[in-house]
This record gives structure tokens, C-alpha cells and sequence, in this order.
């Protein structure tokens, strides 16, 4: 296990495992979300009080599960990083940030689009949708760090520092934006936990599940052309190049 | 070339140069010379007409003139090439900023960020610029300061090269060279 | 020669790009300033939408103003500046560039983005558009102003630059406000046509204050 | 030796006493955008009165954050830093020296002069003293973000900087604005505890992530 | 004093220092050369604790160390005056202040705010630093540049003061000079 690790963290290793490995995920990821989506949207049955709009939820709720999932595990790399100096860990990191940015985006989006027929409006301040929001925003000052740094070891330095402060601040966020709707009161459409349709749920959880597979394959691909840009010098880098000739 | 008369600076009130006289024929080098303090940066910012406000009369027969100051002029963010190419006193072709790099060791460097590069090294981007330039005046301010012995011989020769060449060359050092046509002590 | 103009124009593109904070600083500041009001301010519908003219209005001019401080800062630190006084060209001109660049990479994005927050902030769509025009014609003025503060405070530029000028700002921002609130009236021509001719007037004596203030650093 | 941090504390004031600048700077611009508030709000009194606390609030983060931008840049700059690193002392110290004698010159007269402001704004008295207390102790937390900002962008210190930790100052924000809105209530107590507490956590965090930070630049 | 041993520093991974060994006395004073570029700021920043990943063993016997770098650390806001009374390592007295500012010709300069000094006389302000401090190793990023005739043969003479003290003292430059009693050539 532990020798898997190690391995893992070699550039050249983690490479050739991407490289075999990447089309299969990549195929079965776009299966597993058409699976999930078009059984969601063809096949289950139309809600009782929104009728087809809903079917919006087997985009929006794994786009949004996807975007915060993507901030912890950035998360946990800066600790990896900060405290082993891992590069593999900084990799992970500024592959992964406009990743999540663009799924914020994406739920957001779709969460807005459905916003509009059923409640009648794009947007609330509520609790959930302003830290989302936040977290958008967070992800674009990441990636605003990554060029504000000429040397390398301080662009993922910075970059796992913020993470870090971030990943502290974000629950404390969640909680005082939840503490200052709750006094406001004001939002008076908010999502509802309502229990969804067994019929609903699986195509949703199906969709879930490939979204983060879909996530696993891209970012290993970012990650791959980070790694290329960091060790461009290096003779196996150069020797893979050759062998593609 | 140049012909200055009854020039008086000064700053903050403070007198810094009195009535200086002295004139510049084409195909001469002059070495400026004087104490730390005295005067001479800014008699050359004078002449390259960045600072204005003195009294008296400057008579330039060109306004082609090149001016290298403490300050390079470089821009930190950008590559050592991008600071080449985009340098509006020339328009450099491949050949010859390969030729330019290649004579001052930077070729291994025209993809960093000026930023990275040592003290010296930034000086001799900016002396690429002065050999570049095809200028009638060259006013260099301290061309020789941090750099190493061989960059020193590079720019001496290039400057004689320019008077070669017709052009008038004014620099400012505290060092001994011995190839200026005249020294002016400030 | 055009060479100078056009290098200016490249150069001043290139650094800019070179670093994805300078593009990506305003859009952050912007989103960010603009959910902080919210938040400050209690998410009532209908008050957001009264008052998403002015927030927006505000958070564009603080955007604007405070990455357009800069510009002309680092050339007079690395001595770019000095060359280009060498250079004999019109100064005129090479600063109109370099705002025009600084507007297009930080202001534009900024204008595009607007449009999500005024619905985010329940702007009427109507209004939203007017918003929009308002801003493309008060975001050079609040460029040039930006530029005057930055060349005014060259030596170090800190918060005092902008501080100074956001009062020269006022009439672009209360022409912007009143037009968005008038959208539905025929004033609001007339808004517009005040907050156009006072772009209009303002690119040659802004600019022109720019480069006095700049020159005042050369005597 | 003493003496160090003694002369630390001496030529930061001093280098902030010799300009009027960095000192007004600050005031002027607080002072400013709370103006601009009224023109682009209208100038309703019930209204500004529910605001105000966010507005004062708002400003106060940009004021503060953008003046603390730049506290270890310059040293960065001119070579100070080098300096430092070779004394061989405690940075931490050295950090918050410096922290605190910016916080002192340019927060602390921003606390008195906003409990002016808030009577211009039509905030109760009462509510204008909690204001006071959850500035005083908000605003040492939004001083170290935005150190921390200048300490990750040490090598230009831009508007990046500072969007990058505006949505970590929120918690300080919205707590400062409960306490206030509920100054009638018992759960102020709460807030400001709240407050303190995060201000507690929050000094010896930011100020080892600003040296965390400032370390970046020397490897 | 100092006892470097295989000592390697990379820059974005780009070796710079390879294996580099020697040794420093005290009283020696090392004349540390090498071509632009070579590494010579760079040694001086690891020796005095500035940078810090580095490769290898250095072992100081003092942690009391002087560092005059390409920036010279001085605050341009401040004036002579103050820069020098709130530099932390030394506490300087009135008497050892006017002798100082005395003998490099700052003494009209003392209430000048740095900045409107001209280069050479803000290395001169950063030499008079050198002058008041007691350390017990130097290290000095060229020290001569900049400085006119006079300033060079103050400094060198310092110099050997500070030797004849028990200090050590490296120092770069791209000049001759026969003060030292050893070269390092990077
Ligand atoms: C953390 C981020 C988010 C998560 C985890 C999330 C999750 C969910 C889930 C599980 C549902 C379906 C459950 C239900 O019907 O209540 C849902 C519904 C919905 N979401 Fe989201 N969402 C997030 C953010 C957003 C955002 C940012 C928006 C708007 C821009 C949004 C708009 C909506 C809408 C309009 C619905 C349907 C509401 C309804 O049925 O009443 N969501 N979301
Ligand atoms: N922050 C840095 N840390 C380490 N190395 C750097 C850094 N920045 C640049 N370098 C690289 O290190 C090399 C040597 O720089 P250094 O300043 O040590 O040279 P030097 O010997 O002092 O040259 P010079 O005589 O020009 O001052 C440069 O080529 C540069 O690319
Ligand atoms: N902006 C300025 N314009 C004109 N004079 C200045 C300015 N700033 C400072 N001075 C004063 O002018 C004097 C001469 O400065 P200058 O830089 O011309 O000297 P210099 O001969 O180049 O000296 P060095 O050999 O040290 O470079 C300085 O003593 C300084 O006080
Ligand atoms: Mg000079
Ligand atoms: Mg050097």
C-alpha cells in the first residue's frame, strides 16, 4: 500500500498510469452520465407539482455536488503539501481549481435556469446559493494566484496556502451566512429537502456518480499536461515525446 | 552634434549645475566623469530631454537619441525576447537578435522573465538594445557598472563601433577607459 | 512612426496578459464586492432591485478606479517612462494606449459580468440593458480618472490616488443611476446623452491632465 | 536583542508618519465612498438608517484592506526584508509589529471618525457605540487579511491581492452587522463573543500565514 | 567562520550551485568572482540565511552577519538622518554619525529624504551602515558599484579595518582589487 503511494507520487509513474488509464475511465465516465441523465430525463416520471422542469436536478445537484467536493479534496492536498511538500499534491491543486470553477459556474447556472420557472426568479440570497457563490469566487482567486508568482515553488505555496485559509474559512462561512438568513428571513423560496421518488433518486444518483468519474478523467488529464509543463526539461518527458514520433 | 550653453539645474532651489558650456562634434566619445552627486544623471536626462525645467540653451542636431538610465526600462513581467521585440527603437529580425543574444551569453535565457535574471544580466538585455539601435546619440548612463570583465570589453568596442559608425556617444563611468575622444568633469 | 504606437499597444497587451491576476483581479473584486451588499443589506427583493443600480454603479467605479491606478506606475518605476519621454513621440497618443488597453482587459469583462449581477440583484431586464449601455459609456471615464489618480500618486501609488478623484467620478455616477432609474421614461435618453457627451469631453481633458501630472514628476 | 523590535516599531512609524499620505489616505477614502452611498441610494432617512451599519461596515473592509496592502511590499522592495531575514530574529514579532502599527495609524482613527459617519447615516446612538466595539474588534482581523494579501502578492502589490481575501474577511462582516442590527436584543452579547473569539483564532493563524507567505518569496 | 560543504541550490530546478566547498577564516577577506549570472547574489543570500532551500552544510561560527545586497534595505521616505539612527544593528551616536557622514561627503545630505539622493550617494548611505556596524562577517554584494574614485578607496580601506578587527568579509566585484587575500571564482 504504502509502496503504491510513493509510486503514485512519482511524476513519471502517475503519468504512465494516467496515460493507460485515462480513455477507459473517460469512456465509462461519458456512459455512466448519459445513463443517468437520459434514464432521468426519458424515463422517470414527471413531478407531481413541477412537472418536466426538474429533470434539470440530474445536471444541477451532481454539478454542485461535484464543485464542493473538489474544494475539500483541494483541501486536503494543501495539508499534504504544506506539510510533505508533496508536488504531486500542488499539481492536484492548480489542475483541479478552474475544474471546480467551472462546475460552480455550471451549477449555478443550471440552478438559475431552473430558478426562474419555479420560483419565478434567477437568483435568491439564500444560504446555499450565496455560499456557492462564494465558493465561485473563492475558486477565481485561486486561479488568480497562479501567475502573481515567477518562481514555481511560490505559486503552489500560495496557492496551498489560501486553500488552506479557505478550507478553515468555508464552514465559517456557511455558518454566518446561514446564521444571517435566518434573521432576515426575508428569502422566502428556499430548497426544500423534500424526499424525492425512489424512481428520481437512482437515474440522480447514477448521474452523481458519473460526474465524479467524468471529474477523475479530466483532472488526471490536467493534471498530466501540469506535470509535462513542470518537468519539460526532464529526460523522460523528452523520451516519451520521441516515442510518440 | 550637441551644443549646450549657459546651462543652470537646479533642484529644490538647490543649485546643481552652473553655467555649463560645452559642445559635441559627431564621431566622438565623451566620458563624463565626477563625483557621486555631481550632476551627471541628470545633465543626461537633460539632454535626452527628459527633464526640462533648466535654464539655458541646449542646441541638438538630431532627435535620434538613445538613453540608458539607472532605471533599464525594462518591463520585469515580460520574457528577455518579448523585452527585445517590442522595444520601439528598433525592429529586430530573428537573425539579428540571435547574433545580439548569442554575443552576450543570453541565449539560454530569452524565455525567462526578465525578473529572474541576475543584476548584470538585466544590464546586458538592455546593452542588446543599445547594439541593436541604430541611433545618432547614445547616452549611456553607467554601461559598465555590475557587469563582468567581458561585457565590459563587449560594450567598449560597440561604442567605438557607433563612432565608427558617425554616431556621438556620451557615457558616464568611474572606472578609467581608454577610448573616449574626451572626458568631461563635471 | 507608427512602430512606437503599435509597440506600445503590444507591449502594454502583453503584460497585461502575462499574468492571469491583472485579468482576473477586477472580475474577483467585482463578484465579491457585489455579494457583500446583500449580505450587508438583507436580501429583501425589492430593495436589492431599488438600490442594484447604485451597487452596481459603486462596485464598477471601485473596480475600475483601483486597477486602473497602476498604470502608469511601473513605467515610471522601471524607467520605462523615461524612454518613452526620450522617444520625441506624442505622449497624447501613447497615453490613450495605455488607458485604452488597461479598459478593454479590466473594464470590459466587467461590463459583460454586470449583466449576470443586475439579475442576480433583481434588475428589471429592461434596466439591465440601460445598466449596461451606462456603464460602456461611464467605464472610460472612470478609466481615465483611474489613470489620473495612478499619475498623480506615480512615486507610490497607494489608496490616496483614488481617493482623490472618486469625487471627479460623481457626475458619471449619478448620470448612470438616474438613467437605469428612469429606464422607463423618455428622460432617460437624455441621461445618456449627458453621460456620452461627458465621455466626450472628458477623453481630452483627462488625458491631458494625465500627462501634466505625469510631467510634474520630470522637472 | 530588544532593540530590534524597538527600532522596527520606531521606523515603521516614522515611514508612516512622513508621508501625510498613507495617514489621510485611508480617512479620505472611507470617508468618500460612505458619501457616495446617499447620492447613489437616495437619500431616505429610514432607509440609510437600515443600511448604514452595512455601509459603514463595507467601507471600512475596502478602506482597511486596501491601506494594509502594502505593508510588507515596500520592504520587500528596497531590501528591508533581506535585512530582517539576516537579524536571525522572530519574524512573528517582526510581522506583528508591523501589523499593529498600521492597524494603529490607519484603522484606529477610521473607528472614531465612522461613529461621526454613522450619525450622518441616522444610525441610533446605541447602535453607533456597537458599531464602534465590533469595529475595534473586527477591524485588527480584516488588517492581518489584508497583510496576508500584500504577503502573497509581495511582488506587485495589486487589486488581486486584496479580492483574494475579501471572502475571507465575510465572517467578520456579517457578525459585525448581526451585533449591530441586534443591539437591542440579548443575542448581541453572542455576536460580539462570536467576534472576539474569531479575532482571537484569527492572530496567531494570519500572522504565521503571512510569514508562511512572505517565506515563498525566498527559496 | 564559514565551512560550506557540497552545497547545491537550484532555481526552478535549473542547477546553479553544483557541489561548491571552501572554507573562510576569520580575518581572510574573500574576493568572490564569476561571470554575470554565475550565482555570486545568490551564494551571498544563502551564506547570510535569506534564502534557504539549499542543498548541503554551512556551518557559521557567528550568527552576527552583515548583508549589503544589490537592494540596499534603505526606506526612501525616511531621510539620511533617520536611516541611519533606526537601523537595528547598531546604536549609533552623534559623534560616530558626523564622523561617518563626514568622511563620505553626506553631511549637507543628512535631512535630504533618501530618495532624491542619487545613486551613488544611497550606496553611500548603506556604506556608512557598514562603517557603524560591528559584525563579525561581511558580506557584501558589490560594493564598489556606483561609488566615484574616493568612495572606492574608503570602502577598501574599511575594509581591511574590519580585518584587522578579527572579521571576515566576502565581497563581489567585477573589478580588481588588492585588498584580498583570497579569490573565489564561481
Ligand atoms: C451547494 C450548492 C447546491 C447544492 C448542493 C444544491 C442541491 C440541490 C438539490 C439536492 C436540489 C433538489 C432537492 C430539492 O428539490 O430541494 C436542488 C434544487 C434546486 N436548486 Fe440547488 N443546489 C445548490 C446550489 C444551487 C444554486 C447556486 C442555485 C441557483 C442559482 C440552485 C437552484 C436550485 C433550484 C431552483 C432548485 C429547485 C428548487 C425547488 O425544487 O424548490 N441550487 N438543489
Ligand atoms: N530568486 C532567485 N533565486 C535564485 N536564483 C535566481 C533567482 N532569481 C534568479 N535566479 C537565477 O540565478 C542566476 C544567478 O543569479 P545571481 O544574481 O546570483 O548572479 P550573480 O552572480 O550575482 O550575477 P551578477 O554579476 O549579474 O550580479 C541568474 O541567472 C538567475 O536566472
Ligand atoms: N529628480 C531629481 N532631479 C534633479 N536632481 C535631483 C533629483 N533628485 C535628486 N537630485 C539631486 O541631484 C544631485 C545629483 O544627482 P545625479 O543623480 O545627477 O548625480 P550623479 O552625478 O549621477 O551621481 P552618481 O555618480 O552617484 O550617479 C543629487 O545630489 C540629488 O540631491
Ligand atoms: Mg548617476
Ligand atoms: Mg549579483
Amino acid at each position: 500500500m504504502r509502496q503504491f503511494f510513493s509510486q503514485l507520487i512519482s511524476f513519471p509513474y502517475f503519468f504512465k498510469l494516467a496515460q493507460l488509464s485515462f480513455p477507459y475511465i473517460f469512456v465509462i465516465s461519458i456512459f455512466v452520465i448519459l445513463l443517468g441523465v437520459s434514464w432521468g430525463v426519458f424515463f422517470s416520471p414527471s413531478d407531481a407539482t413541477q412537472g418536466d422542469v426538474y429533470r434539470i436536478i440530474y445536471i444541477h445537484v451532481p454539478a454542485a455536488s461535484v464543485a464542493q467536493s473538489i474544494y475539500y479534496t483541494m483541501v486536503v492536498a494543501s495539508i499534504t503539501y504544506l506539510i510533505w511538500r508533496i508536488k504531486m499534491a500542488s499539481v492536484f491543486m492548480i489542475s483541479m481549481a478552474p475544474l471546480g470553477a467551472l462546475f460552480t459556474f455550471l451549477a449555478l447556472f443550471t440552478g438559475a435556469v431552473w430558478g426562474q420557472p419555479t420560483w419565478g426568479t434567477w437568483w435568491v440570497w439564500d444560504a446555499r446559493l450565496t455560499s456557492t457563490l462564494i465558493l465561485l469566487i473563492l475558486y477565481l482567486a485561486i486561479i488568480s494566484l497562479f501567475s502573481s508568482f515567477d518562481r514555481r515553488d511560490s505559486t503552489d505555496q500560495a496557492v496551498s496556502i489560501i486553500v488552506l485559509i479557505g478550507g478553515i474559512n468555508l464552514p465559517i462561512i456557511k455558518l454566518s451566512v446561514e446564521w444571517w438568513n435566518t434573521l432576515h428571513q426575508s428569502a422566502s423560496i428556499t430548497l426544500s429537502g423534500s424526499s424525492i421518488d425512489n424512481e428520481m433518486l437512482i437515474p440522480l444518483l447514477i448521474s452523481i456518480l458519473g460526474f465524479y468519474i467524468y471529474v477523475t478523467a479530466i483532472g488526471m488529464r490536467r493534471m498530466q499536461i501540469e506535470i509535462i509543463k513542470r518537468e519539460i526539461t526532464h529526460n523522460w518527458v523528452k523520451t516519451i515525446f520521441q516515442e510518440k514520433r | 552634434m550637441i551644443k549646450v550653453e549657459h546651462l543652470f539645474y537646479s533642484f529644490n532651489d538647490l543649485p546643481l549645475l552652473e553655467d555649463l558650456n560645452f559642445e559635441v562634434k559627431s564621431s566622438e566619445i565623451i566620458h563624463l566623469k565626477g563625483v557621486n552627486g555631481s550632476g551627471k544623471s541628470t545633465l543626461l536626462k537633460i539632454l535626452s530631454g527628459i527633464l526640462n525645467n533648466f535654464q539655458g540653451k541646449i542646441l541638438l542636431s538630431t532627435d535620434n537619441v538613445f538613453f540608458l538610465g539607472h532605471n533599464l526600462g525594462l518591463k520585469d513581467s515580460l520574457t528577455v525576447n518579448d523585452n527585445l521585440l517590442l522595444d520601439y527603437r528598433f525592429n529586430a529580425e530573428a537573425e539579428s537578435l540571435d547574433e545580439a543574444c548569442n554575443i552576450f551569453d543570453l541565449n539560454s535565457l530569452r524565455d525567462s522573465k526578465l525578473f529572474s535574471l541576475s543584476q548584470g544580466q538585466k544590464k546586458k538585455v538592455s546593452l542588446v538594445q543599445f547594439f541593436l539601435s541604430k541611433c545618432d546619440l547614445f547616452l549611456l548612463d553607467e554601461p559598465f557598472a555590475n557587469l563582468d570583465k567581458k561585457g565590459i570589453e563587449l560594450i567598449e568596442n560597440m561604442i567605438i563601433d557607433r563612432q565608427n559608425q558617425g554616431a556621438s556617444i556620451i557615457f558616464t563611468s568611474h572606472e578609467e577607459h581608454n577610448i573616449s575622444s574626451r572626458e568631461l568633469i563635471l | 512612426m507608427r512602430n512606437f504606437y503599435f509597440k506600445t499597444f503590444q507591449r502594454d497587451s502583453r503584460v497585461y496578459l502575462s499574468r492571469s491576476s491583472s485579468f482576473l483581479g477586477p472580475i474577483v473584486f467585482f463578484l465579491i464586492t457585489i455579494t457583500l451588499y446583500p449580505i450587508a443589506f438583507g436580501s429583501d427583493e425589492e430593495q436589492l432591485a431599488e438600490l442594484a443600480a447604485g451597487i452596481i454603479w459603486i462596485s464598477i467605479l471601485l473596480a475600475n478606479l483601483l486597477s486602473h491606478q497602476f498604470i502608469f506606475n511601473e513605467d515610471y518605476k522601471d524607467g520605462s517612462l523615461d524612454l518613452v519621454l526620450t522617444s520625441g513621440k506624442s505622449l497624447f497618443l501613447w497615453a490613450s494606449i495605455k488607458i485604452f488597453v488597461n479598459w478593454y482587459f479590466s473594464s470590459l469583462p466587467l461590463i459583460f459580468i454586470s449583466i449576470f449581477t443586475s439579475f442576480m440583484l433583481y434588475l428589471p431586464f429592461d434596466a439591465a440593458l440601460i445598466l449596461a449601455i451606462t456603464l460602456f459609456l461611464g467605464t472610460p471615464i472612470l478609466s481615465m480618472f483611474g489613470a489620473l489618480a495612478g499619475a498623480l500618486t506615480l512615486e507610490r501609488g497607494n489608496i490616496v490616488g483614488s481617493s482623490i478623484v472618486i469625487p471627479l467620478c460623481l457626475p458619471a455616477l449619478i448620470l448612470g443611476i438616474l438613467a437605469i432609474q428612469s429606464y422607463k421614461n423618455e428622460e432617460l435618453f437624455f441621461y445618456i446623452f449627458l453621460l456620452a457627451a461627458f465621455l466626450f469631453f472628458s477623453i481630452p481633458i483627462l488625458i491631458a491632465s494625465c500627462l501634466g501630472a505625469i510631467k510634474l514628476h520630470f522637472e
